[in-house]
C-alpha cells in the first residue's frame, strides 16, 4: 500500500486518441477509461444520442505519483481549455499485483 | 402535384420519421438503444454502395460520368464557400464557417430516403451516384477548416494537423465503407449481388424505417437546443436546401442527366451533413458550437428534405428537364 | 390434444425458450448481449403493430370490433381490482397492488408467440386485437397505484405524480410504438406491406426465437430470487394465467368472436406485464420490491403461458366455441 | 487548481431525469454520467439484464463547491430513501478550462 | 454522513465472477459495477474490441468500513497478482437512505 | 487452380475481410460498435448449427458419422500435445500450452467461411460436421490446462478449478449455442427450417460479410502486437495450419469422406479459437501472455485460412480423394 495520486479526466470523446498519446508519451504505468459518458457543462449538455460519437464523454482514471499527476495536469490543461471537459485529483492509496 | 407530397408524407420510412417526432413531443420513453443507430446506418451505407457498385459495373463509363463526378465534387467546393459569405454577416467567423462546411458536405440518410422515394415512384438513378456522394462528403470539412485558419486572428488555438484532418477527411468511416461496398459491389457484380439481396436488399426499407424513427428521435430533441440562437439558423436551415438543390437540379441539366441522377445530385446539393462534419470539425475547429451546426443540419434541413425537399425537386426536375 | 400441447412444445420458439432457461441451470456464459434484448423487443412491436394495422385496413370496422375493444379495456380495469383483494390476504399493501398491476396488463411477447402458434395452427386474428393489447396495457398502472393511495395512510411517501403517470401510462414505449405502427400500417396498406414484408413478416419467427432464448436466460435467472418468497408467488403465478384467460375467453364467447380473436384475448387477459409496468411501479409505488412482481410475471406466469397456456386456451376455446 | 467537492451518487436509472432536473434546477456548473451500472445493496442485486432499465443503475458525479455539495446532499436524502442508493463526498482538487 | 473507504478495483473482467463472490460471502453491504472499461497497464493494452470479453476491464466501487475495506484488500491482493489489475482505497463521507 | 484462389479472393465475404484490414492500415475511424460482432456471431452459430440439425434429420446416422465424429475428438485431443512440444522449444511452457491449446480447438467463423465457399463451388457436407465442430471446441481447453499442471513446479499460482473448467469447456456459450440450435434443427426438421428460412439462410451471407469485416479490424489491430515477438508467432501462424488441415484431409481420406466432409474436417484441424480458448485461458493459465495466443489465431492463421487456407484444402482435397 502506498500513497498515489487519482486523477480523472473527463471530456469529449473526440479528445481521447489525442490524450492517450500524451500518457503514452509520458509512460504512465497506467490508466483505465470509461467510455459512454453523458454530462452538462459550460459548453452545455452531452446527450449521447447522437450517430457520430461527437456528443459522448469519456471518463479517465489514472492512479500515479504526484510528479506524474503534476505533468499530466499541465498536459491537460491546453486541452481541456480548447475543448472542454474537467481534470480532478485526488487522494488515494494503492494495491497492486506489482506492488511488493 | 400535391400527390407527390402527400405520396411521400405517407410512405412508411416518412411516416416513421415523423412517429419519431411525435414521441418526443409527447414525451414517450421510446429509444432506439445505442449503439444500434450507428449499426443500421453502416448497413444502409453498405446497402446504398454495393447496390451502387452492382449497377456500376452492369453499366458502362462514359464520359458523362466523370463529368458528373467532376460536377459533385466541384459543387462540394463551391457550395461552403458561397454559404461562408452568407453566414458570416449574422454569425462568427468559427460558426459560419461549421455550418458552411455541413451544408457544403451532404446526409447519406437523405440520400438513401430519396432512393426510396424515386423506387415508388418507378425511376432509377446510376450507380455512379453513390461515387459522386462519397466524393461530395469531405471537401466541405477542408474548405471550412481553411476558412478558419486564413481568417483567423494569429496565434489563436492550437495548429491545425493537416495531416489528421485529410485522413480523415478521405478515410473517415461513412466514406470507407460506401467506396469500399461499392468497390465490392464492382467486383463481384450480378452474382454477389444475388447472394447478398435478402441482405442488402430485401430487409433495406424495414431498416430504414427503423433507421428514421431514431432519426425522428435524436432531430426532435435538437430543436429546443435552438430555440434559443435565435431565427438566423431556422432561416438558413430551410432555405438552403432548396436553394443548393436548385443549383444542383442546374448543374444536372447542363450535363444533360437522366431525371434519376438530376435528382439525387439534387438531394446531395440541398442536404447538409450531422455525422461526418460535425465529428471532424469538433476536433478542427473546437471554437464553434456545436450546439449550432449540429441541430440546424439534423433538426431543420434534414426534417426537411425528408418531407418536402425530395418531391419538391422531383417536380421541379420533371419541369426542367421536359423542357 | 396432447399433439396440440407437444407441437407447441417442439416448435422452435418455445424450443429456444427452453433452450435459454437451461443455458442458466447448466451455468452456461451464454447471453444475449444488451441493448439487443430491447432492440429486438421493438423490433417485434412494429412488427406486430404494422401488420395488425394492414390487416384493419383490410377488413372493415363494426360494432364487434368496437365491443371487443371496449370489453378489453373493461377487462384491464377489473382484472387489478379483483386480483388485489385476493393478493391482499397474503401480500402486503404495496406488494399486493404491484402484483395485480402487473397481472391486470399484457405481455406483448406473450402475444407475439401465440400469434406464430395460431399461424401454425393455420388460424388468423383481426387487426383490431393489436389495439386491444395497446390498450390493455397501461390501465393497470393507474388502477394499482390508486389502490396504494387510496389505502395509504396518510404522511407516507412522496407524492403521485399524476399528470407523469398518466402521460406515461398512454405514451410509454411498447403502447406508442404498438399504436404507431399499427397506424403506419393502416395508412400505407397493402402497398407499405409488400415494401417491408421481407424486414417485417419474412424475418419475424427468427428474430422471435433469438428474442425468446433470451427471454428464457432472463426469465431462468429470476426463479432463484423467488425461492425465498415461499408458495405464494408460485401459486398465483400459475393460476392467475389461466383463471384470466378463461375470463377472457368468457367475454369472447359472450361477444361471439372468432377462434383466433379469442385466443388472443384470453392470452391478453391471462399474461403479465414484466416491461411497461414494472418500469412505472418502481417509480410509481417504490415501496414495492421488484424482486416480487417482476419475477412473478417474468419467471412464472410468462413460460407458463409460452409453454402451457397458450396450447390450453385454445383447446378450451375450441370446446367452448363450438357449442 | 482550486479544492472541489466530489459528489458521487449510485441510484437506480428510473430516478436519473428525476436527479438531473434537481441538479438543472440548483444551477450546479456541470456533472457527469454514467450509465448501465450494476450493483448490490440492501434492495437485492440489480443485474441490468431487464427489459425495462428498471434494473440499472446510474453513477453521477458531480465536482462542486462545499455549500453546493451541502445542498445536493440535502436534496438528495428523500430520493434515496425512497428509491435506494448511496451518495459518496469526497475531496479533490479541480482543474478546469475555466479555471483562471 | 459518516466516513467511509471507497474502495475501487479494476481488472479484467473475466475476474468479476470470482471478485463478487468474495464480496458475497464477506457480506459488504453493498457494492457497483461499471462494466465496459479499457485501459493500459503492466499487461499491456486492453482495447475491449473483442469478441470474447477477455479483453474487456471491469469497474467495481465498494464504499465501507475501514476493517471491511482492509479485508477487501486483503482478499484482492492474490487476484491482482494473478490477474492483473488495481486497487485504490479514499477516504470519504456516506449518505446513504439507510442512515439515520 | 489460381481461379480456386482467386475466385475465393474476390468472393463478397473475403473482400468484407479486407475491407476491415485495409480500414485499420488507412486508420480509418470504422468499427462495428459492440456489442454487435458478439451478436452477429450467435447468429452465425445458430445458423450454422440449426442448418446443421435440419440436415442431420434429413440424413441417416450411419456408422461413417460415428466414426467422423471420434476422429474429430481424437484430432483434438492429439493436435494440442504434438503443438506443445514443438512450441515449447522456442516459448515458455505457459505460452506454449496456452498457444497449443488455441491451435487444437477450432474457429467457428473460419467454418462458416468455408461453407459459403463451398456453397459457391456447388458441393455440400453433412449436418454431422457442425456436431464434430462442437465436440473439438474444448479438448484443447483441458489438454492445455493439464500440460501446464503436470509441468509447472509445485506450489506456483492458485490452483485449477476442474469443475467450473470442465462445465465451461462443455457450456460455453458457442458450444452450447451451435449444439443446442442443432438439437432444435433436428426436432423441428424440414418444417420448422420452412418458418425460420428468411432469417436463418436468407441473410446469412449478408451478415457474415459484415461480421467478416469486423472480423478484418479486429485482426488488423492486432497485428501491430506481434510484430514486437519476433518470427516465432508468425512461421507456427503461417505453417500449423496448413499442416493440421492436411492431418484433417489425411483423416478424411483414411474414412472416405466425402469432398465436403472432408474440406470442413480440415477446416476444423487447421483453424485455431479466439474465442473460446481465450476465454478459458486468460482464467485457467494466467500466466500465459494473452498477447500473444491470441493475435496468432486471430491475425495470423484467421486471415490465412480465409484467404489462401480454405481453397488450398479444397485443391489438395480434390487431388487426394480422386485418387
Ligand atoms: N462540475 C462538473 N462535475 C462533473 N462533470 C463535469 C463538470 N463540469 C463538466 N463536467 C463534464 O465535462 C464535460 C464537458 O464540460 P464543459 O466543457 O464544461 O461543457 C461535461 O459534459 C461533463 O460531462
Ligand atoms: N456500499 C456500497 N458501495 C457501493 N455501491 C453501493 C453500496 N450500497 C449500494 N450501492 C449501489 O446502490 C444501489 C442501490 O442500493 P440499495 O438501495 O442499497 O439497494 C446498489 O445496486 C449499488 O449499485
Ligand atoms: N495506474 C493505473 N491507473 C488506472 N488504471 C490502471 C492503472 N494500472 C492499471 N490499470 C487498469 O488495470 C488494468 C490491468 O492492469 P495491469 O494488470 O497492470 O495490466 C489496466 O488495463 C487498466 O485498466
Ligand atoms: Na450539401
Ligand atoms: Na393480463
Ligand atoms: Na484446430
Amino acid at each position: 500500500m502506498k500513497p498515489v495520486k487519482r486523477v480523472e479526466i473527463i471530456t469529449n470523446s473526440v479528445e481521447l486518441q489525442e490524450i492517450e498519446s500524451v500518457l503514452d508519451e509520458m509512460k504512465v504505468s497506467g490508466y483505465s477509461i470509461i467510455p459512454g459518458v453523458t454530462g452538462t457543462g459550460d459548453r452545455g449538455r452531452v446527450e449521447g444520442d447522437e450517430l457520430t460519437g461527437v456528443c459522448t464523454n469519456v471518463y479517465i482514471l489514472i492512479a500515479c505519483s504526484d510528479t506524474e499527476a503534476q505533468k499530466i495536469t499541465e498536459a491537460m490543461e491546453p486541452v481541456l481549455k480548447r475543448f472542454g471537459g474537467i481534470c480532478l485529483i485526488s487522494e488515494a492509496t494503492y494495491l497492486t499485483h506489482s506492488s511488493d | 402535384m400535391l400527390d407527390l407530397f402527400l405520396g411521400n408524407f405517407f410512405s412508411a420510412p416518412v411516416l416513421f420519421f415523423v412517429l419519431g417526432m411525435l414521441a418526443v413531443a409527447v414525451r414517450s420513453d421510446l429509444e432506439i438503444p445505442a449503439p444500434m443507430p450507428k449499426l443500421l446506418s453502416l448497413y444502409l451505407l453498405f446497402s446504398i454502395g454495393f447496390h451502387g457498385g452492382v449497377k456500376l459495373e452492369q453499366g458502362d463509363m462514359n464520359l458523362q460520368i466523370v463529368l458528373t463526378l467532376l460536377a459533385a465534387v466541384l459543387l462540394a467546393f463551391i457550395v461552403p464557400v458561397y454559404c461562408f459569405f452568407i453566414l458570416r454577416l449574422k454569425l462568427s467567423l468559427a460558426n459560419a464557417a461549421a455550418v458552411a462546411a455541413a451544408y457544403g458536405s451532404i446526409s447519406a440518410v437523405t440520400f438513401v430516403t430519396a432512393d426510396a422515394f424515386l423506387a415508388s415512384t418507378g425511376k432509377s438513378y446510376g450507380g455512379h451516384m453513390v461515387a459522386a456522394m462519397a466524393l461530395m462528403e469531405s471537401p466541405a470539412i477542408i474548405v471550412g477548416v481553411l476558412i478558419v485558419r486564413l481568417n483567423a486572428s494569429k496565434g489563436g488555438g492550437g495548429k491545425v494537423k493537416w495531416g489528421e484532418l485529410l485522413r480523415e477527411a478521405c478515410f473517415n468511416s461513412s466514406v470507407y465503407i460506401l467506396l469500399g461496398s461499392l468497390l465490392i459491389g464492382l467486383i463481384t457484380g450480378e452474382a454477389g449481388y444475388k447472394d447478398l439481396k435478402p441482405f442488402s436488399d430485401g430487409i433495406f426499407k424495414g431498416v430504414l424505417c427503423f433507421f428514421l424513427l431514431d432519426m425522428g428521435l435524436v432531430s426532435a430533441r435538437r430543436i429546443s437546443g435552438l430555440l434559443e440562437q435565435g431565427w438566423v439558423p431556422w432561416l438558413f436551415g430551410i432555405l438552403a436546401p432548396p436553394i443548393n438543390g436548385m443549383i444542383g437540379i442546374g448543374v444536372a441539366w447542363l450535363l444533360g442527366l437522366s431525371h434519376g441522377d438530376a435528382l439525387m445530385l439534387a438531394v446531395l446539393a440541398g442536404s447538409a451533413s450531422y455525422i461526418a462534419v460535425p465529428a471532424a470539425l469538433r476536433l478542427a475547429i473546437p471554437e464553434a458550437n456545436p450546439g449550432l451546426y449540429l441541430p440546424m443540419a439534423l433538426a431543420i434541413t434534414f426534417p426537411f428534405n425528408i418531407i418536402v425537399g425530395i418531391p419538391l425537386y422531383d417536380v421541379v426536375i420533371s419541369k426542367v428537364l421536359s423542357t
